[in-house]
């Protein structure tokens, strides 16, 4: 409990909530474009370039396990959602999979909050965990995509959403900010340390601002998307976040990194699995998946779902 | 000075038809295009980019052949499925040749 | 294809009053809209906003009624105290009973 | 209520003649522009600007004589050298005398 | 005299000027609109961080009559200033309450400037004072807004400018960072003080470049609005301060206190005024009210105002 | 050769490389124009302001010969770059001295790679540098400029053009910058200083991803212009370098400063030389002149001629 109050004095969910009242009074309070881009690039590039100087110094033996645990719960997780979504939502196959797609990839912001949480509470998680993001990111989509062609209900065009996925920016930031940080070392790192790690937790306070603005914007949607998309946005990522541990702690992570991971496996994409699913599954209803991943399963992950990973990974592991 | 009586064709799309789009008015045939970041609302409500209803429009100056098939292929290919919005009106163009 | 021969209204006005503009045209009954951030000068010099002359221009797809509707609209309620310029053409509209 | 028909005068160029334009288009006596930030591709390639085919747009309201003057002088000064297309189409103005 | 040239080699005082003398030689320098609004955002955000986090330690006591001060003047100063400009100057009445309007709210940007002053002279004022300026900046905008009403000369659409005002961005801004400082307290609040804090000061001087060329374009209009308003925009900001001093100590406010509660006092608002006057005083002419807040009084602060009124803190006070 | 290696694990020169990269697999990646503008402001800025404190605590005598090599290799190198374009590449007139142009002058981000790269191998050079590029970028254009004259060959406009090098923002900031430093000094530019001495590396990380897209695009040209262009967007910088470095240290500049002044003088404009050849010579091609001051010479200094010039001067001055 104690550690549930310690997230809701941080400023990080607090300006999430700010972000969400600003709009709900309709002030005219809003943060460019260009800035919110210039945050998220300067977010995940900081990431990736900490995890790179960690990976530098980290033995191959120590995290090819959480590799190995990561690419397995990318191809497991979007078909559960599937399934979840078809057989006991009775969706049809193309939003079906379109809203898997994103259960099946990670949202960093998610990924980022639960780090910064964990670094909080004074127990920080592995080094390498930017790492699990990357590559976290993009199976699932692909996994997802593939299940209406089984079907064959839809033609989708598979080949342009991959590229769109794969060369996407977050991927390139991340992978380019751990290549850089891992070519780079601790030592040449140093110049550029206070820019990427002393403005990190202050900029993620303005990125939640500007992300409750958005969220505001699609809870008005709720009422369209029904219980049951409701119920799902917050129900699976809980089974997802169990599964996680559990998989996590086999693999070797440590509690905290157990429970970061569940952060991260829980989460739903909302800016690589949108576009791609828009291009492979045009029909597919962007209401449906934006409300649930950005307006249901974020705000639930932010403010209880990664205090409660925290917990159940120190209560199974602990 | 003398002015060339040719086609302003407007495109409003998401934005993530951009590239897309792009490709095809060249294939079509037009000599160039001018894009501008927009925003709007209409019949389809909720899309897909970092914000709701942003959107970029696309204006080219072409012949009534090369705009008829940019017509033909947006309403073909994006109607359905995409937020757009298409429209064209005759202009009179400085040099008008070079744009067909 | 056949295209619908509606209006194409554009309303440049000072920013302050972008969401009393917004309001307006969807009560006169037009589908959406279009937006773009834009800058500018006129007759009435100095405007309010965070910087001289930014401005915001609306375009919008219209049938006749609801775009003369708009435009007296703007005449009666914006023109005289607020830096605004408006004025419509024809456009030729892909699937343009969608706009009616 | 009443409008007058005027010219819906636009003109893109490379962002680097904007100052130049501006003073152009109030010296031929247009009574304001607006102005928009875009980007564009067309046959002369490759322009001098922060970036590539950034462009800026202009759009003036004007009567024909001013019209005219302004599209000569755009075609004289600037046509040769730079990055340029000038349109122009008919719009129907409300309180059209104020811009003439 | 030798804290006066302290001011002139502040960086933040230099900047100014710089800002105004490159718009003099027509420099193609300018500072993209969204990082002005990012700039603004980040300093208004950290003032209330800051002010909150102070807060969750301050006394009651200790500011309920600087609360109480500040209303009051928020009160009294637009109606000093509409009878200047009414029957000394001869304005009509609408636009003597637009620039009351402005006078009546605050200039964030003075406030800090004259927060930076008094630190970089080592006499830090209370820390409460950022929750003063979100107290001052309404109250004074709407007693002028109702002026004209009594004289039923304009019909004021008050509801609309007044929802302007209260769900202003620099509202939300100012009080959601009091709250989110005020409920995280010092231990929250720590990872994300690098951001706020370290950045503050260098922020500030880009801002300031911008605000000096935003006020260079401003003096231009200086002749139009003629000698009266020139002399308004200096006297009655002095006049202004001197009351808030001799207040603001009579409240409790340390003389570094009471020589920032003049400088807001005194200062005239050009963000939120504007926008709720333009609103509710359409006929009041932007030229008279934007030229006066930001092409005469807001210069003056930062030169002059803000060590004057310190001297003056010290000379009542000390 | 290991300080070579050095620059290739530097995250400045990684991060080009993965702009650059990013652009070959179409990645949707990019740095909006607004953020582009603001880090080239910061950047500018911030070495004008180091530069300023520096000067404020330097005797004149220290810089007087460097001042002077300055001007005389600000009119010396864009005469040479002439030449050879003209009687060994045979290029005509107007594109000669427009190439010409850029190479007179001077690429700031190339400056400020050299002082990084000099202060990572800890060998910091002379502080007053940053003054010597405000010096060097104007003279160089105007050189060039004049040569198509006196051919009568091209009626260019040389006052706008001058206008536009002289008040063109990287001047405005850079001597704006230097004056303020200059004037608060060591204490009055304390506060400020976290922001722009601590973010500035990071955010030159943030600058060089973005510019190695631009490369990117420019790389496409490559085939366009030639093999003797190319040939010359390298071999005359060395050459330029290598005179730089001779004079420089004649000129009483240290092993370090030598080897940044030479980086300075090999690299060519590509902000301030194309806007003005752009008005002064509209029939010269952007493209030849982008191409080689941005797409071969720029890359080329980043990644090899920076440690060249150090190696050089080191064998030539140590
Ligand atoms: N009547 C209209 N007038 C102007 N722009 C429109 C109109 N309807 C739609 N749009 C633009 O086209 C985009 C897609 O519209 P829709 O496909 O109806 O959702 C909107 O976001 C607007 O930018
Ligand atoms: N003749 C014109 N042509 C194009 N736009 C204009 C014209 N006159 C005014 N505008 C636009 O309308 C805005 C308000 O003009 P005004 O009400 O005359 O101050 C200006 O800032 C311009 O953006
Ligand atoms: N056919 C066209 N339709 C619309 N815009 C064009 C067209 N051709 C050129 N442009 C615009 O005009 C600019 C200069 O074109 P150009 O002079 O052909 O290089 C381009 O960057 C585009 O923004
Ligand atoms: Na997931
Ligand atoms: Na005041
Ligand atoms: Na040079």
């Amino acid at each position: 409990m104690e550690s549930l109050l310690t997230n809701f004095t941080s400023p990080i969910v607090l300006a999430f909530l700010l972000g969400i009242i600003s709009k709900l009074v309709k002030s005219d309070l809003e943060i460019p474009e260009s800035i919110y881009k210039a945050i998220s690039i300067y977010l995940l590039l900081a990431i990736g370039l900490k995890g790179g100087v960690e990976l530098s110094t980290t033995a191959f033996s120590e995290f090819i396990w959480p590799v190995v645990a990561t690419v397995f719960l990318g191809i497991l997780t979007p078909i559960i959602a599937y399934v979840v979504l078809r057989y006991v939502g009775k969706l049809d196959i193309t939003n079906s999979a379109g809203i898997a797609a994103h259960y099946g990839s990670v949202s960093a912001v998610t990924f980022i909050a639960a780090i910064s949480y964990a670094e909080t509470i004074g127990d920080p998680p592995e080094g390498f965990m930017p790492a699990l993001v990357a590559l976290l990111e993009v199976p699932g989509i692909i996994v997802a995509l593939m299940i209406p062609q089984l079907f064959k209900s839809d033609s989708t065009s598979l080949k342009g959403a991959f590229h769109e996925v794969v060369t996407g920016s977050s991927i390139i930031l991340l992978l380019g900010g751990l290549l850089i940080g891992y070519l780079a070392g601790p030592v040449s790192f140093e110049p550029v340390e206070p820019f990427f790690v002393n403005g990190f937790q202050g900029a993620l306070v303005i990125f939640l601002l500007e992300l409750g603005m958005i969220t505001a914007r699609r809870l008005e949607d709720l009422k369209k998307v029904g219980f049951f998309l409701v119920g799902f946005g917050i129900a699976v990522p809980i089974l997802h976040g169990v599964i996680a541990i559990i998989i996590g702690l086999w693999s070797g992570l440590s509690v905290s990194g157990a429970s970061v991971f569940a952060a991260m496996v829980s989460s739903g994409s909302y800016i690589a699995a949108p576009a791609a699913v828009r291009i492979a599954l045009p029909k597919a209803s962007p209401t449906l998946y934006l409300t649930a991943s950005l307006g249901i399963t974020f705000p639930f992950n932010i403010a209880l779902g990664i205090p409660l990973y925290y917990l159940l990974a120190t209560w199974i592991g602990g | 000075m003398e002015l060339t009586e040719l086609y302003l064709v407007t495109i409003v799309s998401e934005r993530i038809l951009k590239d897309d789009i792009i490709q095809m008015i060249k294939d079509k045939g037009a000599s160039g295009y001018t894009i501008t970041d927009v925003k709007g609302e209409g019949s389809r409500g909720t899309r897909v980019s970092d914000f709701e209803g942003r959107n970029i429009k696309f204006e080219v100056v072409v012949g009534k052949d090369v705009g008829n098939k940019i017509i033909d292929s947006v309403s073909e290919t994006y109607f359905e499925n995409y937020a757009v919005i298409t429209y064209a009106s005759p202009v009179n163009v400085v040099r008008g040749d070079k744009y067909l």
